[in-house]
C-alpha cells in the first residue's frame, strides 16, 4: 500500500501502462508542455515524449475522431478531455463511430479507446463548465462508462480502461484529483461491472457513484447516531452496470435510496429506481427515494450552486421517507 | 508568420481557372503502363457500372432496403487512384462506397450480399450499404455521417508512420463534406502532423458538383474547393476525375510523393454523379435534364473507350469484357438472393468484444 | 376536420405560422430547392422565398447556432433536421447554448427556436441512421421535447412549438410521415405536457408515445379478445412530463407496461417505472415491465433489424407478466 | 471556379509578412477625433487595467470563484473597436470578456458584483465572469465554449438584416477558437450570407499567440490566422492590438464597410495576454519571463500615454484620470462586496420563460 492522491493514482496507472506497452498514447489539450490544466498528465511528455503525448488544438470532435482511427489500427489512446462539458462537440464521434464501429463492420475492426478526464461539478464553474454525464453516455450501446470515487479504483479502473478491447467513457470525480487515499501496490486491475459495497448495513441501502459516495459515507455515519444502519453502494462502473450487488442490498434492507448530481430526468437515478421495482418488487417497503441535481442548469453564485448540488440533508431525509420515520 | 502566407499551394502544373470540364486531361500523358493494365482498368469501370446498375434494380424491385448511393460516372476516380494501392496502404470514404470494395479485392458476391442484407455479406448483413469493411484488403469503411470519418482516416495516418509502415491513407471526400467543422479539424490535425511526417494521408476531394441537392455555388462563397486545404498547409492540385489516365497520372506521382514525405496532400476530383443521389431521388429538381446529359458525353467510360480504340484495341475486345463483366455481376445477384438472412444471434455480437456485453448489463 | 398525412400536417402547421408572422423562417438541407428529403417542407421555398426558407451546407452545428443567433433576436427559426442522427453534430449547440441562454444570461435572452425532423428507426437504415433521442435531449434543462404520433397532434403541437418561448426540440415519427388522419379546422393549438388517452380501460396501461403509440393499440384489440381492458397512454410530450395522467391511470389499472423503440438504459421507460413506484407505490400490483429496443447499434439486414424493435408479442408477454398471466 | 482563387484576400494596405509585432503601427494616422476623445479611451483603458487587477485580487483572496480570464494587455483591441459601436449593433465574445461590458456602459459595480456572484451582478450572479449579458446595451455574451459563440453571431447578423435593421455584429474569437470546427461552419455560413448582403459580422480575431498554454505555432502547420478567411471568401487584414490608434484607424474604415455592405470582414488584430491565461494559470510553464517582458515594453496603456505626451498632454492629466479610474473600481469593489447573496429561488428562475418549469416537470 501507498498513499497517494486521486490525481497521482491516474498519472501512475497512465505511466505505467506507457511503460508496458508502446501502443498507449496520449493526446488533448495542454497535457504536455502546459502539463495538464488539472496537472494529471504532469511530466509525461518528458517521460515519453511528444509522439505519444500529443497537444492539440482545440478541436475535440476532430483529436476524438483521430483517436478513434488511431485506436482502430491497434493503438490504445488515451483522449483527455479538458474536462467532459467540452465533450458535446465531440458526440458525433464518440456517439456515432467509436460505439459502433466494431458493430457495423461486423467485428473487423476493435476501438481500444480511453476517453478521460473530470466530470461533475465544481466550484461556481456555471451553467456550460458543469455537467454529470453518466447517463449521456452510458445510454449507448458498444460504450463502456465507469466513474472511480477511491484513488485504489481510480488506478485499477483506469488500468482496465486502457486494456479494454472497446471504447471506455472514464468520469473522473474532478472535485477530489487531490483526495489522498491508499493504493495497493503493483499490477491491481479493478474490473468493471462490479459495484463496491462501501459500508455495510442493514436497514437502508444508499447507492451513489464518483463524489457522492464521500457523502454517502458520511450520511451513513450520522443515521448511525440515530441507530439506522445504512448500507452504501458505490456502483464505480455505469455500464456495465451491477444489478446483482444492488438488488442483493435492497433485498437485505428493503429500503433505498439513490443519489446523483446529475439531473432527475432519464438518469441514473432513473434505471436505478426501474431495476429495483423490476427485480426486488416483493422485497421493497417503500418507494426507491431519488436525490438528484436542482432542475436548472447549474447556476454561478456559490450559494445558488450549493443549492443546486444534493447535499447530507436531503439524503437523511429521504432515508427518513424510506423508513416512514419523522427523522 | 508562417511560410505559406495563404497563396494558393496549389501546383501550378495542373491549376485550372475554368471548372471541372476545362481541366487540362492527359492527353496520353499516362504513365506507361501498357494496353494490358488498361484493359484490366477498364473491366473495372464496367464491372463497377453493371454492379451499380444491378444494384438499382435490386432497390426498385424491393430487394435492396435501406440507403443505396451509387458511383456511376465516377468510376475514374477510385480506380484511377487505387491503382497505386500497397499492401500497407488504408483506404477510408464515406457511403459511396461499392467501388473502393470491388477495387480492392472485395469479393463481388460479398459486397452484393451486404447490400441485400445477407449473412454471407462483407460485414455480415450488419452493416449494408453505406458500410462496407474489409480490413484484410484495406477497406476500413464505409461511413455515413458527413464528415464523420475524414478525423478516423488522419488518426489511421498518424498510427501507419507510429507503427513504422510506410504505408498511406486514401481519405475520399464529397464537395458537401469539406463544409463540415470535421474536415477543418482533420485537414488542420494532418497539416500539423505532417510537418514531422507523422500523417501520409492522401484527401480525395471528389468533388461531383452536389452534396444530395445542394449545388457548390450554393454551398459556399469560395468555390475553389482545393484551395481551402491551405488554410492547414496543404498542397493540392487540381484533375478531371472522368479522364482514367488523367487520374492514373496524377495518383502515381501523388501516392509515391505522400508516401515518402508522410505529409498530407489533397486532390480536388472533378467529376459528376450521373446517378442519382441516392436510390431515392427520383425528382432531381436541383440539375436539368440537359446538365446531365451533357456530363454524359464525358461519361468516363465512354473516354477509355474512345483512347483505347486510339491504341488499337479493337471492338471486339472491349465487347468481351463488357460481356465477362455482366456475367460477374449476375453471378453476384444470384448470390445475394439466394444467399440466406443472417442468424437471428448476430442482432447481439460485435456490441463489446465479448458479445455477453451484448445484453447491455455486461461488460 | 380534414384529412391530412402527418407530412402535410407539419407542412401546413408550419406555413400557417409562416403566414402569421414574417419572424417564422425555416433552414436546413435541401428543404428548398430540393424540396426536403422527405418533403416535409416541399412548396415553402416558392411560396416564402430564399430569405425565409434557407438550405445550408452540410453543416448541422454551424446552421443549428446560427438559427440559436436568430432566436435571440426576436425571431422563430425552424431547423429541419434532415434526421435527428445528425444532430450529434449540433449537440454543443443545442445544450450548452440553446438550452442554457435564457439561465446565463439571467433571463435577459430567449431562444424560441424549433428543431424538427425524424425521430426513430425507418427500414434498414442500420446503425448510424437509426436512433430515437427523447431521453437523450429530454435530459436537459431548458428544451422541451415533443413527439406527437397523430397527424392532428403533429399540427398542433408544432403550431405550440413555433410559438413557444423556449427550444423545442420536436421528434417527428419519421416511419409515419405518409400516414392519414383526421385534423381539426384552424388554429387548433395542442398544449405541451398534457399526456393523452388514446383507448380507456381498466386492466393494465400501456404507455408509449411516437409510433408506438400505434403499436400500443394494436395490441390493445389482441388484450381485449382475451378479455383483457387495457388503456393506453400516449405521453406526447416528453419534457415537459405529464406525470399526472400516468399515474392517475395505474391507480386505476394497478399494472403498467412502458414500451419504447430507444434503448433501455437511462431512458424514457426507467424514468415511467421510477414515478410509477414513486407517486403510485401502493397501488402498484406488480412490477412495470419495459419493453425497449436491443441492447446493440441497429443492423442493417431486415430480419434482424425487425428483432431488434420492440414487437406486439414482447408487450403482449410483458402485459401477461404484469397481470400474472400465463397467456 | 470562384473569383477568389484562393488566393489572399488580405488587403494589401495593411498586409504583414513579419509576425504580430511588426505589424504597420498608425503612427499618427488615427483619424482625428481630437484629444478629449483620446484622453476619454486612455481613461477607459486604465479602467479596464484596474478593474482586471482588482478582480485578480479578489480572486486569490478567495472572494471570487469559478474562472476568471483577464483582459491586460488587450485593452487596445476592444477599446479601439468599440468606439465605433452603434446603437443598433450587437457585440458577441467569449468568456474574456469584462472589457466589452465595461466599454458597452455596463456599470462597473453590476460587472464586478456578477464577478462575485452576488444578485446585484450584471445577470443576477446566475452567470459569472465568463457569462456577461447587458442587451440593453449591446452586449450579448459571454461564453464559455471555445468556438461555440461563432455560430451565434453570423446568426445574429442575418437577423439584423433581416428585421431591417443597420446594425453590424462584432464578433470577437480567440486564436484557440479558429481551429475549432464550430468558426469553419459558421464562417462559410457568413461568406454565403455575405454574398445577398445578409451578414454584417465583423470577426475580430484576437491573436494573444496562446489557446491557454498552446501557442498559434504549435496548434496549426499555416500560423497565418487571418487568411484562413480565404476558404469563405471573406476579405481581411492585420492589425497592431498594442497600438489604440492603430485599431482606431482601422476600426472606423471597417465598421462603416460592413454596415455598408452587409457582407463579413475580419481583422486579425495582433495582441498579447500580460495576464495568466485564467487566474488559476500560475505555472505558465509555456512561455518565458523574458517573452513577457518584451511584450510589457509594447503594454498598450504605455503605448497611448507615449502619444498622449506627444500630443502635448502633462503627466498631471494622465495622473487624474489614472486616480479617478482607481476611484471608480475601488467602488465597483466595494460594492461588490457589500452586494447580498442572490435570493435562493433564483436557482429556478429562467429555465423556462414561466419559472413554473424549473422543477422540469412543467412547461
Ligand atoms: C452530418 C450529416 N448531415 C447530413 C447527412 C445527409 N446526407 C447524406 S449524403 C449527403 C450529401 C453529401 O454530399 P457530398 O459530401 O458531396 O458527397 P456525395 O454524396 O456527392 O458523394 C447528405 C447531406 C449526413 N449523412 N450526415
Ligand atoms: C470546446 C472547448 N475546449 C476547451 C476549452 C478550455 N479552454 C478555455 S479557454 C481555452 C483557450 C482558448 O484560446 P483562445 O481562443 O486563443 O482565446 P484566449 O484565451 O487566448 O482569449 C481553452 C482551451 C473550452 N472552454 N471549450
Ligand atoms: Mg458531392
Ligand atoms: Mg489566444
Amino acid at each position: 500500500m501507498t498513499v497517494m492522491t486521486y490525481r497521482e493514482a491516474l498519472r501512475s496507472a497512465m505511466a505505467d501502462e506507457m511503460e508496458r506497452d508502446d501502443s498507449v498514447v496520449v493526446l488533448g489539450e495542454d497535457i504536455g508542455v502546459y502539463g495538464g490544466t488539472h496537472l494529471v498528465t504532469d511530466t509525461l511528455l518528458e517521460r515519453f515524449g511528444p509522439k505519444r503525448v500529443i497537444d492539440t488544438p482545440i478541436a475535440e470532435g476532430g483529436f476524438t475522431g483521430a483517436a478513434i482511427g488511431m485506436a482502430m489500427m491497434g493503438m490504445r489512446p488515451i483522449v483527455e478531455m479538458m474536462t467532459w462539458n467540452f465533450s458535446f462537440q465531440a458526440a458525433d464521434q464518440i456517439i456515432q463511430n467509436a460505439a459502433k464501429l466494431r458493430y457495423f463492420s461486423g467485428g473487423q475492426v476493435s476501438v481500444p479507446l480511453v476517453i478521460r478526464g473530470p466530470n461533475g461539478g465544481g466550484v461556481q464553474l456555471s451553467a456550460q463548465h458543469t455537467h454529470s454525464l453518466e447517463g449521456f453516455y452510458g445510454h449507448f450501446p458498444g460504450l463502456k462508462v465507469v466513474s472511480p470515487v477511491t484513488p485504489a479504483d481510480a488506478k485499477g479502473m483506469m488500468l482496465e480502461a486502457i486494456r479494454e478491447p472497446d471504447p471506455v467513457i472514464f468520469l473522473e470525480a474532478g472535485a477530489l484529483y487531490g483526495t489522498k487515499g491508499e493504493v495497493p501496490e503493483g499490477d491491481i486491475v479493478v474490473p468493471f461491472g462490479k459495484a463496491r459495497i462501501a459500508r455495510e448495513g442493514t436497514d437502508v441501502t444508499l447507492v451513489g457513484y464518483g463524489r457522492q459516495v464521500n457523502m454517502l459515507l458520511r450520511v451513513a455515519d450520522k443515521l448511525a447516531e440515530e441507530n439506522i444502519s445504512a448500507e452504501v453502494v458505490d456502483l464505480r462502473s455505469i455500464r456495465p452496470f451491477d444489478e446483482q450487488t444492488l438488488v442483493e442490498s435492497v433485498r437485505k434492507t428493503h429500503r433505498c435510496v439513490v443519489v446523483q448530481e446529475q439531473w432527475r430526468w432519464f438518469s441514473v437515478a432513473s434505471e436505478v429506481a426501474a431495476i429495483i421495482q423490476e427485480q426486488a418488487f416483493d422485497d421493497l417497503d417503500a418507494p426507491v427515494e431519488r436525490v438528484s441535481g436542482a432542475e436548472a442548469p447549474a447556476p454561478y453564485a456559490r450559494n445558488l450552486e450549493i443549492a443546486a448540488f444534493p447535499n447530507e440533508q436531503q439524503i437523511i431525509d429521504a432515508a427518513h421517507r424510506a423508513l416512514y420515520r419523522k427523522g | 508568420m508562417s511560410t505559406t502566407k495563404g497563396q494558393s499551394r496549389r501546383r501550378k502544373a495542373s491549376s485550372t481557372d475554368d471548372g471541372p470540364v476545362a481541366v487540362a486531361s492527359s492527353n496520353g500523358a499516362a504513365p506507361e503502363l501498357g494496353t494490358e493494365v488498361y484493359l484490366d482498368l477498364y473491366r473495372k469501370m464496367n464491372e463497377i457500372r453493371l454492379f451499380e446498375d444491378a444494384a438499382q434494380r435490386g432497390f426498385r424491385t424491393g430487394k435492396v432496403g435501406g440507403y443505396l448511393h451509387l458511383y456511376s460516372g465516377q468510376e475514374a476516380v477510385a480506380t484511377g487512384l487505387l491503382h497505386y494501392y500497397r499492401d500497407t496502404d488504408k483506404v477510408i470514404t464515406a457511403y459511396r462506397d461499392h467501388a473502393h470494395a470491388l477495387l480492392l479485392g472485395s469479393h463481388p458476391n460479398a459486397v452484393m450480399a451486404e447490400i441485400y442484407g445477407k449473412g454471407t455479406g462483407l460485414v455480415k448483413g450488419k452493416g449494408g450499404s453505406m458500410h462496407l469493411f474489409d480490413v484484410e484488403n484495406g477497406l476500413w469503411g464505409g461511413y455515413g455521417i458527413v464528415g464523420g470519418h475524414i478525423p478516423l482516416g488522419v488518426g489511421m495516418a498518424y498510427a501507419l508512420r507510429y507503427q513504422g509502415e510506410d504505408g498511406i491513407v486514401q481519405l475520399y471526400l464529397g464537395d458537401g463534406a469539406i463544409h463540415n467543422g470535421a474536415f477543418h479539424e482533420a485537414a488542420n490535425l494532418a497539416g500539423l502532423w505532417g510537418r514531422d511526417g507523422m500523417n501520409p494521408t492522401l484527401f480525395v476531394l471528389e468533388n461531383n458538383n452536389y452534396g444530395m441537392g445542394t449545388s457548390v455555388e450554393r454551398a459556399t462563397a469560395m468555390t475553389d474547393l482545393s484551395a481551402k486545404f491551405d488554410s492547414y498547409g496543404i498542397e493540392h492540385e487540381d484533375v478531371d476525375g472522368m479522364d482514367l489516365f488523367a487520374v492514373l497520372d496524377v495518383a502515381e506521382r501523388v501516392t509515391k510523393m505522400v508516401r515518402e514525405t508522410g505529409k498530407p496532400y489533397a486532390l480536388e476530383v472533378h467529376t459528376y454523379r450521373l446517378a442519382p443521389h441516392g436510390a431515392a431521388d427520383f425528382l432531381e429538381r436541383y440539375r436539368t435534364k440537359e446538365e446531365i446529359a451533357e456530363w454524359r458525353k464525358r461519361d468516363p467510360i465512354g473516354i477509355a473507350e474512345a483512347r483505347l480504340l486510339e491504341m488499337g484495341v479493337d471492338d471486339a475486345k472491349l465487347d468481351e469484357i463488357k460481356a465477362g463483366a455482366r456475367e460477374l455481376v449476375d453471378e453476384a445477384v444470384r448470390f445475394a438472393e439466394e444467399s440466406p438472412d443472417p442468424p437471428l444471434d448476430e442482432l447481439y455480437t460485435d456490441v463489446y468484444a465479448d458479445s455477453v456485453a451484448a445484453d447491455g448489463a455486461h461488460g
